[in-house]
């Protein structure tokens, strides 16, 4: 190659990645959507990739927004945490987009804080997670745990008197965070700490055979006992498997699950299953007239009628219609003033109740639980009486009980009430 | 005679025609990228965003794994599918010093301990954190932690005579326990969520344009010494000896190559550019967790060199750059469809070009040169 | 002996009088009307009932002493009891699948014609009142002529023993003939008598339950020698203590060995699948010397092929999966002879190259399987017969699925041990994979058998694959999650060798399931590959090297 | 034996692989300066007995001395080169990707270890020697191609020319004219004479006439043992030698 030639075409990449789009007169208001579309995480994202491409297609069709079309900008970071943040850059820096949701798990999310921080973007979060966070730049529209775990724990407690606890969970943060929170929750109604088994296993486990044996073991100790699972992904199925084969039925050791919905029963056979639980704020099966139109929506886009709904997308439902309606009341996509905005912001939830974004930058959330049905849907077994403000910083740990979040008046996601200090993940 | 032997065996650069280019590509990349940025104006066409620094950063570091890769299976004949694991040694080093930088501005507050271990309860710090809040130890870290665990399994496995596709599925498997067990959140190394939220290097702002543009000159020399470095090697007679170890190994050792210990300095090496381009890759990018072990990594890092052309160094770097160039590109214009392309282009090029894309450039110059 | 949540003693031990004169009952059909009024209106009120109230109704009901209360009491159960929208009258259907439903009278047990899916509502349990209805069930199957039925009901029985089980399980005791029933009766019974207030019953009850191996027994007996919280123990009588102590032991010896061997089975059962997946490779990998990182997806479209299936004949899906094995032996198969035709065939004696481009091929499979099927896991159902466990004994069960998968490797083992060994392509892969350019000199078609070896390979990853559905997610990342596996059980074993495979297989199973207890499942598998990476230093050929100077060097 | 005067005493050697013994008790000795030839069928432990004179093989039991005072079965393979024993390979193997003159580099007698030869630098003794080498082995005009482009016989000789170049006390020869024409192995007949006298040689061929021009002793091996040994006519006309080769 001649020497002119390499420089040329070394040129030619470097002008081709780095130079930004001219800023022309932006006729669109662009939405990112950063959702892994191969990769292990895959299998969750992409259902969430296509919920925001069908709001998005609805506001269009209601006219777009503040007279302008939305466009959506999707990208794919391949459940690759380090291409989450460089794909997040990309879209804040590149493609400028007005707001982004996504991201599943926590890893991906605190891979793109930084970026979201520093470029003062908008991200919507969809996905239950471990709570012990709140940053300016981020709704959390997903439960945090006093919106899934606790109120699953109480009623296994109450209502099925169960004495006996296994947490069982994936080897990383959102497991460790829950039980951790759990387990402080349960020493402190009194639970015996060898009444409580805490395990953790590695991503995509799929040789449970000991795993289930030892916990059959432990829950043949003549109490009540039940499974807390916080299994990720694909380590389920081999799971409930393997909890069928060795004939651990729902009404002997029941497992609550906080990962487990219907899109993910759809992939396996749900019969073994019958009776487990889990703990949501959202189920397909809750009829409401909201529900019942947005299940129809759903399948009239994505030409399927037999596709399920679920949690996460309903999180991104309301999201979508907080961000849409923040921005409305802001008359402006500007970051600053779309939060502005967006506290106190209201929205109907599909499933009754109201989702109102809290100073914490969580919402209000209603929760379910639910027994599975063979049909690989929820029969709702309990509801909470109202709905239930997310908790950023757990009041059951020590480190983050003297912690709040309040981006209105504190202006801070992590003050210590105690020391009157705030610090953590704001950048000045 | 004697001066035309000496010309081919010296380190002069004047032959290397190849690798004269890509310096002088570095060398502009090392002036254009940060004037572009800092300079140039955001509204001007011209501008590159901090967003495509990264980017060029990242191809860059890539390069430098690359050219590690291809030192030892280009011109040793040793195919480690196990690069990764010094890559990401590296890496954690440096993300051990970031961390450590963060001090008192962590979630929790606590002045030493990192936020995960406040959070998994841990009361002090453990022994092998000791030391890495100081810049130039991590920097020790940085070359040895990949140059120990490098000479270690070397050792053993060179020693045994373990070789070609044993050797390149036993590095996998290292590669592939390490992933496992940084995923352990008991390991001390913050589990599956690795390192992220850094704050400064050095006291320098880690999100400030001008640290990124600094980092990616230093990325871009550090590429540049490790391109001069094996360059220089290959071209000694050591680097013949490496080739006929590549072709015929117990030939070499017959005429009294003492070839494991050979195999072991290059093995070494390697890891070591590779741990330098781990530490680069992680203040750069943000974030350092246990994926990056993946033998997927390592394997994807040796298609790199195939693609670019093993066994030339520079081309192994631009076999990087380009394929992640198009990986950059093709997730974002084509989310649905990337895998199909690059599946495709790697399947092309060892059926097509079994030399990479250097192979056909010379080809191509040769028959040029016929023609004249 | 407070087990029932709820409902006292008595009410129960009058449905069993009832019961008993159940048949003359029915005779007297002056109360029959009355009867049949309020069982129905007792049933109605299971319409808008909350979960605790219907555990209620459902007692009240089994009082009733209905003719019909079993059938009504097993459809409730099992989800078959529902009641018609417009005129709210409840009926039991025959079978939940469907559409129309077929309709049974609640009181006549007749058919009732039948209605659409739509126009009825089903009347839910959740877990603590299926636990209930079982209970209350089992009190009737005690008298079933199948003594399977009667083995089940009385260790139904056993999980909530009260006052009323245990008279009704004495008086079983007097008429049963079957061996199994009355050890599980007597079980039942000196588990009561272990609060007896007669020294000697309790002593005869230990006795009895010494030979117990049930973790239930076991907790019942440990009782006897655990002190209650002022000190004292809660059994007064020190031999009978010592009794208790020393049945406590022996149970925890026999459950002991039992685990053992439940925990050597575990590894057996592993290592199958560590062979099944790594046998298609030994072929691929191992006689033709292609490193193939499309093993895993060849896996994966087996896995697809399945439910593929399975979809296509939804009424059978007990043999869906034994179609399914030639199915995705044939689809595997055909796709490794495209491979090998299209891009391997160019590649050979460069084994790092083909390891780039199967590579290439396994990331545009992967993708393939994602538009075709979505990235989402596909439901593969296990067939009946392939779930549940054998019970050996109370402390030892072996699960169907991990059995079968244990035959099903030795069986395709065998199979491909006779291809190689006894037939005539056999021969031919031998042959080239020996001495390809005198095999050629023999008028063998080389390239017809390279392409036939691939096939073999990549056809058994695919039944691999038949066999990952029914333990793990169907998806396009299944073949990922094992690749790493398998090339290192073929190293381990010997490249080449199948019985090194074999054998490498199982020794990886067992080994990671003895570790796992005391290092957790991370741990053991980090141990086994280290110990693996140590192992090749030392063997650098694997555990059977190939023989001679042939596969020495090169 | 008692006269420790040989330069190679191979005493007792048994190899086995898999249970096939490819060297039975083998004893043989080679005097300083002598050229011996060593022949038999296929499979009579030729090759097995250069593996272990070179360290390659290990030998199940028995003795390899190098001079009175180097045990062989002790040394790397290395270190058995520094010791002086130089091996020419059956099939020719020579490093294709170099060119002729870095072949020769590479055997030049000097330090082997990594750091020296990153930093090694060709004298002009050393370069003179290159040159000598090349005149003897007649490859001057090639001294820059590719060893992949040499011809067959180019290749045999580019061999024994690095075997010249580390200057060897002994020098294994295994079958040094297979595949190459009649005038190359004359070419290589005188070769090797000439090299007899100043190094000690053992040659394995198959081409008796070959054998019968350059040898003055020939060793019969037959199933890992010596069967025969002296001049080449009294080796034909041993009856056991002739029932091993007839047989074959």
């Amino acid at each position: 190659m001649k020497r002119n030639e390499f420089l040329m075409t070394a040129w030619l990449l470097i002008a081709g990645i780095g130079f930004s789009n001219v800023a022309t007169a932006q006729a669109t208001i662009k939405v990112g959507v950063l959702h892994s579309l191969s990769g292990t995480m895959a299998i969750s994202e992409t259902t969430l990739k296509d919920t925001v491409l069908m709001m998005i297609d609805a506001q269009n069709k209601k006219g777009g927004l503040l007279g302008k079309k939305l466009e959506p900008v999707v990208v794919d970071p391949a459940s690759d945490w380090p291409l989450f943040a460089e794909k997040a850059a990309q879209l804040l820096e590149k493609d400028k987009v007005a707001v982004t949701f996504g991201c599943w798990t926590s890893v991906s999310r605190k891979s793109v804080l930084p970026v979201f921080e520093k470029d003062n973007g908008l991200l919507f979060y969809p996905v239950q997670y471990e709570g012990e966070e709140s940053s300016k730049n981020v709704i959390y529209t997903g439960a945090a745990p006093n919106q899934q775990a606790i109120p699953a724990v109480d009623y296994l407690m109450k209502e099925v008197g169960v004495k006996r606890w296994v947490l069982e969970g994936t080897d990383y943060v959102y497991p460790r965070t829950t039980n951790k929170i759990l387990e402080a929750y349960l020493l402190a109604k009194g639970v015996a700490a060898a009444d409580i088994s805490i395990n953790y296993t590695p991503f995509g486990f799929s040789n449970w055979q000991s795993r289930v044996a030892a916990i059959k073991k432990f829950g043949s100790a003549g109490k009540k006992t039940a499974v807390v699972s916080t299994i990720n992904g694909d380590a389920n199925v081999p799971f409930y498997k393997e909890l069928g084969n060795q004939k651990i039925s729902a009404e002997d050791i029941p497992v609550v699950a906080f990962s487990v919905g219907e899109e993910e029963l759809s992939g396996l056979d749900a019969k073994p299953l019958v009776g487990h639980l889990a703990a949501w704020n959202y189920f397909e099966s809750i009829k409401t007239p909201a529900n019942t139109a947005f299940i129809n929506q759903w399948h009239t886009f994505i030409k399927n009628p037999k596709r399920t709904t679920n949690d996460p997308m309903e999180a991104t439902y309301i999201g979508f219609n907080l961000w849409v309606k923040a921005v409305q009341k802001a008359q402006s996509t500007e970051v600053e003033k779309v939060l502005a905005a967006l506290v106190g912001t209201e929205t109907p939830n599909l499933t009754g109740g109201i989702a109102k974004v809290l100073p914490n930058h969580h919402i209000t959330k209603p929760v379910y639980i639910g027994e599975v049905k063979a049909d690989g849907q929820f029969n709702v077994v309990w509801k909470s009486a109202g709905t239930v403000p997310g908790d950023a910083w757990s009041d059951f740990l020590p480190g983050s009980k003297d912690i709040d979040a309040d981006w209105v008046t504190l202006k801070c996601g992590n003050y210590n009430r105690v020391t009157k200090k705030c610090s953590g993940q704001n950048y000045k | 005679m004697l001066g035309l032997w000496h010309g081919n065996a010296g380190a002069g650069l004047h032959k290397d025609r190849g690798g004269s280019s890509f310096l002088a590509v570095l060398v502009l990349v090392a002036i254009a990228v940060p004037v572009l940025n800092q300079v140039v104006p955001a509204s001007s066409a011209l501008h590159i965003s901090p967003f495509g620094i990264t980017l060029i950063g990242k191809y860059l570091c890539y390069g430098m794994l690359a050219l590690a890769v291809d030192l030892i299976w280009g011109y040793c004949g040793i195919l480690s599918l196990g690069h990764a694991a010094f890559f990401s040694l590296g890496g954690y080093a440096m993300g051990m010093y970031l961390m450590r930088q963060i001090g008192p501005r962590g979630v929790y507050g606590d002045p030493i301990l990192p936020d995960f271990m406040v959070f998994l309860n841990y009361k002090s710090l453990p022994w092998f954190w000791y030391g890495l809040n100081h810049f130039a130890i991590a920097l020790t870290m940085v070359v040895l932690a990949p140059a120990l665990l490098a000479a270690v399994f070397g050792w053993f496995a060179f020693r045994s005579r373990v070789t070609g596709v044993y050797f390149s599925i036993i590095t996998q498997a290292l590669t592939y326990a390490l992933m496992l067990a940084f995923f352990r959140n008991d390991m001390g190394f913050g589990g599956n969520n690795g390192f992220t939220d850094f704050k400064d290097i050095l006291s320098f702002d880690l999100h400030s344009d001008k640290t990124r543009v600094v980092l990616l000159v230093i990325t871009a020399a550090a590429l540049a010494v490790s391109y001069m470095a094996c360059r220089a090697i290959v071209d000694s007679r050591a680097g013949r000896v490496m080739r006929a170890i590549r072709d015929a190994e117990s030939r070499t050792r017959f005429i009294g190559y003492p070839v494991e210990s050979f195999k072991l300095w290059v093995f070494v090496f390697s890891a070591v550019i590779a741990g330098i381009a781990g530490a680069l890759y992680v203040p750069q990018i943000g974030i350092i967790n246990p994926s990056e072990f993946d033998p997927i990594n390592s394997i994807e890092a040796v298609i790199w060199v195939a693609v670019g052309g093993r066994g030339t160094l520079y081309g192994a770097i631009l076999g990087a750059v380009l394929v992640n160039y198009a990986k950059t590109y093709l997730t974002g214009a084509f989310p649905e469809v990337w895998l199909y392309a690059l599946g495709a282009l790697f399947v092309f090029v060892t059926l097509f070009l079994p030399r990479g894309i250097i192979g056909l450039v010379k080809a191509h110059e040769q028959e040029r040169g016929k023609d004249q | 002996m407070k087990h029932l949540p709820s409902g006292g003693h008595k009410p129960l031990f009058m449905l069993l009088l009832a019961l008993w004169v159940a048949v003359p009952v029915r005779a007297q059909s002056s109360s029959q009307s009355a009867s049949d009024s309020s069982f129905l209106s007792t049933l109605g009120e299971l319409r808008e009932a909350s979960y605790s109230d219907k555990a209620g109704i459902v007692e009240r009901l089994s009082q009733s002493g209905h003719p019909s209360i079993r059938a009504v009491l097993v459809a409730f159960l099992e989800d078959r009891l529902y009641f018609r929208n417009d005129d709210q009258k409840i009926f039991i259907v025959k079978s939940a699948e469907g559409d129309p439903l077929t309709l049974i009278d609640p009181l006549s047990l007749k058919d009732a014609g039948s209605a659409p899916a739509d126009s009825l509502t089903k009347i839910g349990t959740n877990n603590g009142l299926r636990r209930t209805l079982r209970t209350t069930v089992a009190h009737f199957a005690l008298a079933s002529p199948d003594a399977a039925v009667r083995l089940a009901a009385v260790q139904d029985m056993l999980r909530s023993l009260d006052d009323a089980t245990v008279a009704l399980l004495r008086d079983r005791m007097g008429v049963e003939t079957n061996s199994r029933v009355k050890k599980e009766i007597a079980t039942g019974l000196a588990l009561a008598a272990l609060d007896d207030s007669d020294t000697n019953a309790r002593l005869n009850a230990i006795a009895t339950l010494k030979s117990s191996v049930s973790q239930d027994v076991r907790n019942k007996l440990a009782v006897l020698i655990e002190k209650s919280p002022d000190g004292s123990f809660t059994e007064h009588d020190e031999t009978v203590r010592r009794a208790a102590t020393n049945a406590v032991e022996t149970i925890d010896r026999w459950r002991t060995f039992y685990s053992d061997i439940e925990t050597l089975f575990f590894g057996l059962s592993l290592g199958s699948v560590l062979v099944l997946i790594a046998i298609g490779l030994a072929i691929t990998f191992g006689v033709m010397g292609v490193i193939n990182m499309a093993h895993g997806e060849l896996m994966m479209l087996g896995a697809y092929t399945t439910f593929a299936v399975q979809s296509a004949m939804p009424g059978h899906i007990g043999i869906s999966i034994l179609v399914a094995i030639p199915a995705a032996f044939i689809v595997s198969g055909l796709t490794g002879v495209l491979m090998e035709r299209t891009i391997i065939r160019f590649l050979y004696g460069r084994p790092l190259e083909t390891l780039l481009a199967t590579f290439g091929v396994s990331l545009v499979l992967q993708q393939t399987v994602r538009s075709i099927f979505s990235a989402l896991n596909r439901s593969v159902v296990t067939p009946e017969w392939m779930s549940g466990s054998l019970r050996l004994n109370d402390a030892l069960a072996i699960t169907y699925n991990r059995l079968y998968i244990v035959i099903f490797t030795i069986i395709v083992f065998s199979l491909i041990l006779m291809v190689l060994k006894r037939t005539r392509i056999g021969l031919d892969i031998r042959a080239v994979s020996q001495n390809r350019a005198m095999a050629k000199a023999m008028g063998i078609r080389t390239e017809w058998v390279d392409a036939a070896t691939f096939g073999l390979g990549s056809g058994i990853a695919g039944v691999a694959g038949v066999a990952l559905s029914q333990l793990t997610n169907v998806g396009p990342n299944l073949g990922q999650s094992y690749i790493i596996d398998s090339f290192m059980v073929v190293v381990f074993g010997g490249v080449g060798n199948l019985w090194g495979s074999l054998i490498g297989g199982l020794s990886m199973g067992v080994v990671n399931e003895l570790l796992e207890p005391f290092a957790g499942a991370v741990l053991a598998k980090i141990f086994v590959l280290v110990a693996l990476i140590l192992f090749i230093q030392i063997r650098p050929r694997g555990l059977f090297p190939q023989a001679g100077r042939a596969g020495e060097d090169k | 034996m008692s006269a420790r005067d040989k330069r190679l005493y191979l005493e007792d050697l048994t190899v086995s692989f898999d249970g096939f013994k490819a060297l039975n008790q083998l004893s043989l000795y080679v005097d300083p300066g002598e050229m011996l030839c060593i022949i038999g069928p296929n499979g009579a432990g030729k090759t097995t007995m250069m593996d272990v004179i070179t360290g390659k093989t290990r030998p199940d039991s028995g003795t390899a001395w190098f001079g009175d005072s180097i045990d062989l079965l002790r040394l790397s393979e290395p270190q058995i080169v520094a010791a002086g024993i130089g091996r020419k390979f059956q099939k020719p193997t020579v490093f294709e990707q170099l060119t002729v003159f870095e072949n020769l580099e590479l055997a030049l007698a000097g330090g082997r270890s990594f750091l020296k030869t990153l930093r090694a630098r060709i004298t002009s003794e050393q370069h003179q020697r290159i040159d000598e080498v090349l005149e003897i082995i007649g490859l001057s005009d090639q001294r820059q191609s590719l060893g992949r482009i040499l011809a067959h016989g180019q290749k045999q000789w580019l061999e024994i020319g690095m075997l010249l170049m580390q200057n060897p006390e002994l020098l294994l020869v295994d079958e040094p004219v297979a595949g190459m024409t009649p005038h190359e192995i004359e070419r290589t007949a005188e070769l090797l004479t000439s090299l007899a006298g100043e190094h000690s040689l053992v040659v394995v061929e198959h081409d008796m006439a070959f054998v019968r021009s350059i040898a003055k002793r020939v060793t019969v091996l037959h199933e890992g043992s010596v069967i025969a040994e002296g001049n080449m006519d009294k080796v034909q006309n041993d009856p056991r030698v002739r029932e091993v080769y007839l047989g074959e």
